[in-house]
């Protein structure tokens, strides 16, 4: 295959950033729901999902 | 509608009366503008070809950051000492103070404009010719970037990060009149072949919109 | 469902998540395996000429480019959505948008630099129109995203970032106009796929790329849209306390003797 | 000369559990508040309190967050620059330009409130005199004024507008005899003239003069209210944190 090494950094760096991101975001949003209560999760409300506990 | 004229020509008058008093610009904003280009001549090596080639562009570049300068000192008149909460309780329209201060950084603008093709002629070699062109687009260009710069300074007001923070709005949505006004001054100039009147269209549907937004936009921005 | 409860996850988003991990694996199969490298062979002189396989990052980087401009609009169309309506559901979205576009549109110029190097040989080319707007376009939301990072009423945030993200945007055909007219010479195909030998197969796998990439932002716009949903969440929560600590410091000693003489200087 | 347009006994300030969020600190948290036409108010209390947000946010100046709050008969969830335009606020920025002179930047905020060359002239010609301001001081430039001169004229700048509603913070802090004694017979003037004054101050022997109401404030809410002509203590409509301390009193 030509060009491997343009290829290897093309698609590795746009993968592994949106990786890292996507992480990122799983992460911030699980630190945050700690702080709201579960009442105001709201796509958590719903049917058979009734956003107690927590 | 009337109103909102005499009103900005109110504030416009102001502040080019603070102006007269006060010679921030002539006595701080001009000489950096010809220290940009002192300092340009430096960097390209002092070869008077090169630099009556990129002297349109290094002209603009000089404008560009000395509006900040200007735009800046625009914002921190009325925020020195609480002037801004007194025109909100004014009952005037937010857009007459936007056209205002715009109108009053424009001339500021245009000055500076002046004095920096004086400096182009003198320090570079450049040679005008054709004037109209000049005369124009330096104008249309002064008041795209007055209105934009007068935008943002208003939106950028009252956070503690405005210094750092109006320069990386602002110059980005410049770089349209940055190319245009440059291309047209390449004309004007004869340092390039290009149909600078062409150019001219492009900085005027600039000017439009940014002055048309700018208006409708400082409301938004400047309550509560 | 799992049922976890700290996660910012639905049943939809897992969905969502899944496919886009799914889809990826697939277009990696396609652009890498089942396509063939872009090979020419010249009419007279039979040399053998075209992109090679440098053309497999075609999949990866015109579906970007694409999502970059949606985004952006998405979020153009969002700020005035708040100006209009001023609920932070707008404005929540304005700025998942912008920071999902922002994202795209950083790695569109990184794998477009690295694209350019083998087939344009250069990193950069000034004077190329989309490489000018997208890089102006990429200044400009990087400049909304510090102005999010200020701290202030999130109020004035939201109209400023709104106003900002509207100039932006209207800002992007000035900058295309102007540069189209500035160096009147682009290196990108003037239709993407009528310069490539086009077969079947690259055309569908291209737009494999597009529903795979669309679903990859779609996934991250939507958890990045939670995110901004608990933030404002959160703080509100953290309102009703601050207003009940108020409330509490007047049980406290010292505001009595405060309150008693007022006379405690300026 | 008065220059209102509200029948008399309507309630120029109206607060109900007004809460003003300043980022995320609750700066006003619940409070209660009705000021009839022609009053006097003195608020007092401790640094922090909230008086001054309770000022801005009597301008029009900060959107309440939550509660109901009518100012001039305009509720200000929805109309505020009505309000604006009838209310003078004295903040502890001058809000003059330090590089014109005091009459220049009289003028200018009589012109900014919309009246005419000749309007302009006699009114701030009456404002220059009830503050005590001579020609030589009003040539100078604002940053050649001592604080006393330029609250002064920040006050005169303000009179010009005849507003309905002043609302002052702190306006003796830092003057001379001459300056409170200014400041004193502007807010008679104003009352006399059938507009209501709102006061900020720690200087409570000063504004007591004046024989006003003294409503305290602590922690964003009225804890006490001597009600109004000063005399009697009233009940102040507080959270339940702040009633068995309004009964004391």
């Amino acid at each position: 295959m030509t060009h491997l090494a343009y290829l290897v950094a093309g698609w590795g760096i746009a993968l592994v950033v949106l990786g890292v991101y996507g992480f990122g975001l799983l992460r911030r949003g699980r630190r945050l729901t700690g702080q709201v209560p579960a009442g105001q999760r709201r796509w958590l409300t719903s049917p058979g999902d009734d956003g107690r506990g927590g | 509608m009337r109103e909102v004229f005499a009103d900005a020509l109110l504030i416009a008058a102001k502040d080019l009366r603070i102006e007269a008093r006060s010679r921030v610009l002539v006595n701080q904003v001009a000489p950096f503008a010809l220290l940009v280009l002192v300092l340009f001549g430096f960097a390209l090596d002092a070869d008077q070809r090169t630099l009556r080639t990129f002297a349109p562009g290094l002209f603009w570049v000089a404008v560009l950051l000395a509006s900040l300068l200007a735009v800046q000192r625009s914002t921190s008149l009325e925020h020195a000492d609480g002037a801004h909460t007194g025109l909100r309780l004014s009952g005037m329209a937010p857009s007459s103070v936007f056209l205002g201060k715009a109108a009053a950084v424009f001339v500021q603008l245009a000055v500076l404009e002046v004095l920096l093709v004086v400096g182009i002629v003198v320090l570079y070699g450049s040679t005008i010719e054709d004037p109209l062109l000049l005369v124009v687009s330096g104008l249309v260009a002064g008041v795209a970037v007055a209105a934009t710069g007068t935008l943002y300074g208003a939106l950028a007001s009252g956070l503690g990060v405005r210094e750092t923070l109006l320069p990386i709005l602002l110059l980005p949505v410049l770089a349209p009149v940055l190319i245009g006004a440059t291309r047209a001054f390449d004309d004007a100039l004869g340092a390039a072949a290009v149909d600078g009147w062409a150019w001219l269209g492009l900085l005027v549907v600039f000017g439009l919109v940014a002055t048309v937004l700018g208006a409708l936009a400082h409301g938004a921005l400047i309550e509560d | 469902m799992t049922g976890r409860r700290d996660t910012t996850g639905s049943a939809g988003s897992r969905l969502l998540g899944v496919s886009a991990l799914v889809g990826v694996a697939v277009l990696l199969l396609f652009a890498f395996v089942l396509t063939d490298p872009d090979v020419r062979v010249h009419p007279t002189t039979g040399e053998e000429f075209g992109q090679f396989d440098a053309v497999r990052l075609l999949y990866l980087h015109v579906p970007m480019a694409v999502l970059t401009y949606a985004a952006y609009i998405l979020c153009a169309a969002a700020s005035v959505g708040y100006l209009v309506r001023r609920t932070p559901w707008w404005d929540v979205t304005a700025y998942a948008a912008a920071e999902v576009g922002t994202v795209f549109c950083g790695l569109v110029l990184v794998t477009g630099s690295i694209w350019g190097r083998p087939v344009w040989n250069t990193w950069w080319e000034w004077g190329d129109v989309r490489l000018m707007t997208t890089l102006v376009l990429f200044l400009l939301f990087l400049g909304y995203l510090a102005l999010r990072r200020t701290t202030v009423d999130p109020r004035h945030q939201a109209r400023r970032a709104a106003v900002v993200a509207l100039v932006a945007v209207l800002d992007i055909p000035l900058v295309n106009r102007s540069v189209e007219w500035w160096e009147n010479r682009t290196l990108h195909q003037q239709s993407t796929l009528a310069e490539l030998k086009i077969q079947d197969l690259t055309l569908f796998t291209l737009m494999l790329g597009f529903v795979v990439f669309g679903l990859v932002a779609a996934w991250l716009l939507l958890h990045r849209f939670r995110v901004g949903w608990l933030e404002q969440a959160a703080a509100e929560h953290g309102v009703a306390m601050a207003i009940a600590e108020r409330h509490a410091e007047l049980d406290m000693p010292d505001v009595d003797a405060a309150v008693g003489d007022a006379g405690d200087g300026p | 000369m008065s220059v209102h347009r509200y029948r008399d006994g309507v309630s120029v300030v109206e607060l109900r559990g007004a809460v003003v969020l300043l980022g995320r600190f609750p700066a006003l948290a619940g409070l209660d508040l009705s000021v009839d036409v022609g009053e006097t108010v003195l608020l007092q209390g401790p640094n922090g309190a909230g008086k001054t947000t309770l000022l801005m946010l009597c301008a029009g100046l900060v959107r309440p967050a939550d509660g109901e709050v009518r100012v001039l008969g305009h509720d200000l969830t929805v109309e505020r620059r009505e309000v604006r335009r009838r209310v003078a606020l004295l903040r502890h920025g001058t809000g003059l330009y330090e590089d014109l002179t005091a009459a220049e930047n009289i003028r200018f905020w009589a012109r900014a409130a919309g009246l005419g060359e000749s309007e302009a002239t006699s009114r701030a010609a009456s404002a220059v005199g009830l503050l005590g301001l001579d020609d030589r001081l009003l040539s100078r430039p604002v940053h050649a004024l001592s604080a006393g001169q330029r609250r002064r004229t920040s006050l005169a700048s303000l009179a010009v507008r005849r507003p309905d509603l002043w609302l002052l913070d702190e306006p003796h802090a830092g003057l001379d005899q001459v300056g409170r004694d200014a400041v004193d017979s502007l807010i008679r003037d104003a009352v006399s003239a059938g507009a209501t004054v709102l006061v900020a101050s720690h200087e409570l022997e000063r504004v007591r003069s004046l024989s006003p109401r003294v409503v305290t404030v602590a922690a964003g809410v009225v804890v006490r209210d001597s009600g109004r002509g000063g005399g009697t203590t009233r009940p102040a409509c507080t959270p339940e944190a702040a009633t068995g301390e309004a009964a004391d009193a």
